[in-house]
């Protein structure tokens, strides 16, 4: 029992972080709180990747003297790329919530729809938001 | 802004070292962790951390706006250059081996190209996003 | 080529084709955010346009001649290395993206110069040619990840197209595309993942040969459930289509020709590539009901989409309804997993990416001229753009599926192969789906043909350019030619059906 | 052990953040709980024995993202509104696929080990080889830029892709200063 909580606790978490990020991704309206759930769950799909390439007792992937075993390399390529991918989507997300807050003068997306998305809307006024 | 010597002065004697350690960072890639993204958002932080500490305006007296935007597509066009260059030695795109006679050194000169394009597109991005950012103001 | 002392070889073009089709639009796409003219942006991109069907051309005729084409990324040997696999299936989805890329590009400059501000035209171009880039990318690699990372790049671009359109409703459904892609991507990735955990590789064609040994052990299902629902997203099969009415409509109306035309194709594409090719030899997803659950979905997207587009006051919105409706004829051809029905599904690509061409390029001919494709605006406005109108009368006809159009070719396959399943009743729902589409276009031809014309169209003195006419046309000329001359589209799909179920496992006949 | 025992508190402390955030409303905090969050990642990478990612999450997840969010929230405001209505279809979404990933991942090899498909069909190959063939003792290193070179050329390109569709939504060209060009 011990030794399957300790072989399985890395995807456990995993699948926790993940299912979070999704949620505040589907429940929040937020803008800025949908694309830090959107990180969320971006984030937790790289310890999905990089838990199966741990061997333990082993070391990092740099070879060099009195080293054997190493963590598979290949999962720590293919999540620094994810890394970047993630961070590019979350920079053009906030250049659209910039965008958006300038447009409607709000960044809940209930206040947009409520307003109606299908009747031209009155021409914008930038309120700041409050602080 | 007025009376914060101390932190301008040492904002310029940090920043050289900043940028010494991207360089660190960038060219030791190959033999302990690091490379070239690591480096440009190095080098694109001690840009945004003169830009906090001396204003905006200043920083883009150093670094123009269309300078970090020149190296966005400056670092994609280098490494498909190198790709396009090993296409023309008779390699595949991005073979390395034909770069020198040696494959082991022609992989190190490959690698170090293209670890410059990364450098110089994620420094020019992140610099760009922060201008584009920072200039936005919060009133139009 | 594996490692090891290589002499220096010289340049051979033919074998460098499947680099190059990636390649050339990404190096175009810097030099058309170097140049910061957009005129000079757009011939820049027309060039690249115009070299892609070349090339796409040349690759697929080297698949007929010597079968798959294998090219070592870095010449390292697969799967050390990223690999680019081209066989007739996506050689044929290459082509056709690269054709629908080399008809719009002519249409694009004035749209573009309307819809766009001066400054941020070149920029414009270059997210153009990083959307090609990408989903050529998608179509031509034969890695898993790779593909993920074209499709990223495919989507980022898309989403900033679609953020430029004039109205501001635009950024929202930018937005809300970005969340939705993202979720879908990376629940993609987690299928990946999944896979990879349990395979080691991410070579599609050692996956395959790897789960068919594993075997519909859980990860493997639970990836494939994964990858469905994420691409589901991508392609905007009913119900996760919430993201494409609003992005086409709302997008710049260059955005919307090309997107429509060819960014869910390439989704579809890449479902259809992890269905034969990786889970073919296992023979996972008949045995496990996918199929009938895309079929279920697809004919749910066939009425409830189409029967939402009538509703639609605005044409640009109620085309992106018939396209959810649309796509549901493509994966219901998917879903019969036969020989027939693949090629129904595959020839509807290239049909429907004709068609929709043809049809939003009207569209934005007449946002170009009347400002507006609301349907109350576009009154009477068949008297003042008549060459425009008839296009779109005439695409319109080939989306409603009438004899001689392509759109009566796929559903003439769809058609039989719903017979061949031994599921007649399909034929006749997709006859009426095809009779919901009467109803949309049908509108719109009452309205733009018998109505009055408003003050506002009266105004309208002049056609749109010819550079504008001529790819429309063009769109239209294919409608009919590969409506009545079907040979070269359907054999062509038919050979990329053969590729796909030639992987699929003799352990069962598959399908129903 | 050990390196399983500190996995295991990392990871219990990533959750306990997690929950944190999807709490908060107000978006100052949920920027600096998804800061350390990425922090906590990158520890918890270091004892996965991935240092270049764990350098890589740190500097983007914990420095970049932060710095861009704090700059929104700037421009925007700073607290979540409540919702009026309560909807539970969320939690089922989330809640279905949990369950889906539960089914997914009880069948996976157990952590740590080195006899799995990962640990022995293309990953060691890298190991062997990267050296002998590159000269390049990281072998993260030479898989992400010459065994998949071709991957970090999309990601250069997704970078790219990305700070361009910024640039067109949020460059102002007019302003003065804000372009060499255009200064006087």
């Amino acid at each position: 029992m011990l030794e399957d909580i300790v072989n399985y606790y890395n995807y456990f978490i995993t699948l926790f972080l993940m299912s979070a990020g999704l949620y505040i991704v589907v429940a929040r309206g937020n803008m800025v709180k949908k694309l830090v759930g959107l990180g969320l769950f971006q984030t937790s799909v790289y310890l999905l990747y990089l838990s199966p390439g741990k061997i333990l007792g082993g070391t990092p992937p740099i070879l060099g003297e009195g080293f054997t075993v190493f963590a598979n390399p290949l999962p720590h390529v293919l999540i620094l790329t994810a890394i970047v991918v993630g961070v590019a989507t979350l920079a053009l997300g906030l250049a659209l919530v910039v965008r958006i807050n300038e447009a409607f003068g709000t960044i809940e997306e209930t206040e947009i729809f409520e307003n109606g998305s299908e009747v031209d809307p009155p021409e914008p006024d930038n309120k700041a938001g409050g602080l | 802004m007025r009376l914060d010597v101390i932190l301008r002065i040492i904002t310029k004697l940090l920043l050289p070292f900043m940028l010494m350690f991207a360089l660190f960072v960038h060219f030791h890639g190959d033999f302990s962790p690091g490379g070239g993204f690591q480096a440009g958002v190095i080098i694109a932080a001690a840009v945004v951390f003169h830009a906090l500490v001396f204003g905006l305006y200043p920083t883009q007296k150093i670094v123009p706006m269309w300078f970090a935007e020149l190296l966005m597509p400056l670092g994609v066009a280098i490494y498909t250059g190198v790709g396009f260059l090993t296409m023309a030695l008779g390699e595949n795109f991005l073979g390395y081996n034909v770069l020198y006679f040696d494959p082991k050194y022609a992989q190190e000169r490959g690698v170090i190209w293209i670890e410059v394009g990364i450098l110089t597109t994620v420094s020019g991005t992140m610099i760009s996003i922060f201008y584009a950012f920072a200039g936005r103001g919060r009133q139009k | 080529m594996a490692a090891g002392p290589v002499e220096v070889g010289s340049f051979n073009f033919m074998d460098q084709l499947p680099a190059l089709q990636v390649a050339l639009p990404m190096f175009a796409a810097t030099l058309a955010a170097v140049v910061r003219k957009g005129n000079i942006a757009w011939l820049i991109a027309l060039m690249t346009s115009l070299s892609m069907p070349i090339i796409a051309v040349l690759l697929l005729h080297q698949t007929f001649e010597q079968g798959v084409i294998s090219y070592e990324m870095g010449g390292w040997e697969p799967p050390i290395g990223i690999e680019y696999r081209v066989d007739t299936a996506n050689a044929y989805v290459l082509v056709i993206i690269s054709i629908i890329a080399a008809i719009v590009m002519p249409y694009a400059k004035r749209v573009v110069e309307a819809d766009i501000p001066a400054e941020h035209q070149s920029y414009y171009y270059t997210m153009y040619l990083m959307c090609l880039c990408g989903l050529l990318g998608i179509t031509i690699t034969g890695d898993a990840f790779n593909a993920f990372v074209f499709l990223e790049i495919s989507s980022l671009s898309t989403y900033a197209m679609i953020a430029m359109g004039r109205d501001r409703r635009a950024l929202m459904a930018a937005y809300q595309y970005l969340i939705m892609g993202t979720v879908g991507a990376t629940l993609y990735v987690i299928g990946v993942g999944l896979l990879y955990a349990m395979t080691g590789t991410l070579n599609f064609n050692d996956l395959s040969g790897r789960i068919a040994d594993l075997g519909p052990q859980r990860p493997v299902l639970a990836a494939l459930a994964f990858i469905t629902v994420g691409l589901s997203l991508k392609i905007a099969l009913f119900p996760l289509h919430k993201w494409l009415p609003n992005s086409y409509a709302y997008a710049p109306s260059m955005a919307t020709v090309f997107l429509a035309a060819t960014a869910t194709k390439v989704a579809i594409y890449l479902l259809v590539r992890v269905y034969f090719t990786i889970y073919g030899p296992a023979d996972i997803v008949a045995s496990h009901d996918v199929d009938t659950l895309v079929l279920i979905l697809s004919l749910a997207a066939m009425f409830v989409a189409s029967f939402v587009a009538c509703f639609q006051l605005n044409v640009e919105r109620m085309l992106a309804f018939s396209s959810v409706a649309q796509i549901g004829y493509i994966t219901l051809g998917i879903s019969f997993a036969s020989q027939t029905g693949l090629t129904g599904g595959l020839v509807h690509l290239v049909n429907h990416a004709f068609m929709k061409g043809a049809l939003f390029m009207a569209t934005g001919a007449l946002m170009l001229r009347a400002g507006s494709v609301k349907l109350d605006d576009l009154a009477g406005i068949a008297r003042k753009m008549p060459i425009t109108m008839a296009a779109f009368v005439l695409a319109g006809l080939s989306l409603i599926g009438v004899p001689g159009t392509v759109g009566f070719v796929s559903k003439w396959y769809l058609a039989s192969a719903s017979f061949e399943a031994g599921q007649g009743w399909l034929a006749f729902a997709i006859m009426l789906s095809s009779l919901i589409a009467v109803i949309y276009i049908g509108r719109v031809v009452e309205v733009v043909y018998f109505r009055e014309p408003s003050p506002a169209v009266e105004r309208i003195t002049k056609e749109v350019p010819v550079s504008m006419l001529l790819p429309m046309w063009l769109m239209v000329v294919a409608c009919f030619y590969f409506g009545i001359n079907a040979d070269l589209t359907a054999n062509t799909a038919a050979s990329a059906a053969d590729v796909f179920l030639s992987a699929i496992g003799n352990a069962s006949t598959g399908g129903e | 052990m050990s390196e399983a025992l500190i996995n295991m508190v990392l990871l219990t402390l990533l959750a306990a953040i997690t929950i944190g955030v999807v709490r908060a409303r107000n978006l100052f905090g949920v920027v600096i709980l998804s800061g350390i969050y990425s922090f906590l990642i990158a520890s918890v990478m270091m004892v996965l024995d991935a240092p270049d990612v764990a350098m890589t999450e740190a500097s983007v997840g914990a420095g970049i993202s932060t710095v861009l969010m704090l700059g929104v929230l700037y421009l925007t405001k700073t607290h979540e509104s409540v919702p009026n209505t309560t909807s539970y279809a969320p939690f089922f979404v989330a809640a279905a696929v949990f369950a889906m990933l539960v089914y997914g991942t009880i069948d996976l090899p157990p952590f740590g080990s080195a006899d799995q498909p990962i640990n022995t069909h293309v990953g060691p190959d890298y190991l062997a080889r990267a050296f002998k063939e590159t000269g390049i003792p990281n072998v993260v290193t030479a898989v992400l830029a010459s065994y998949r070179g071709f991957d970090t050329l999309g990601e250069a390109a997704v970078v790219f892709t990305a700070g361009i569709g910024i640039m067109m939504l949020l460059r102002r060209r007019k302003k003065a200063g804000e372009d060499g060009e255009a200064e006087k």
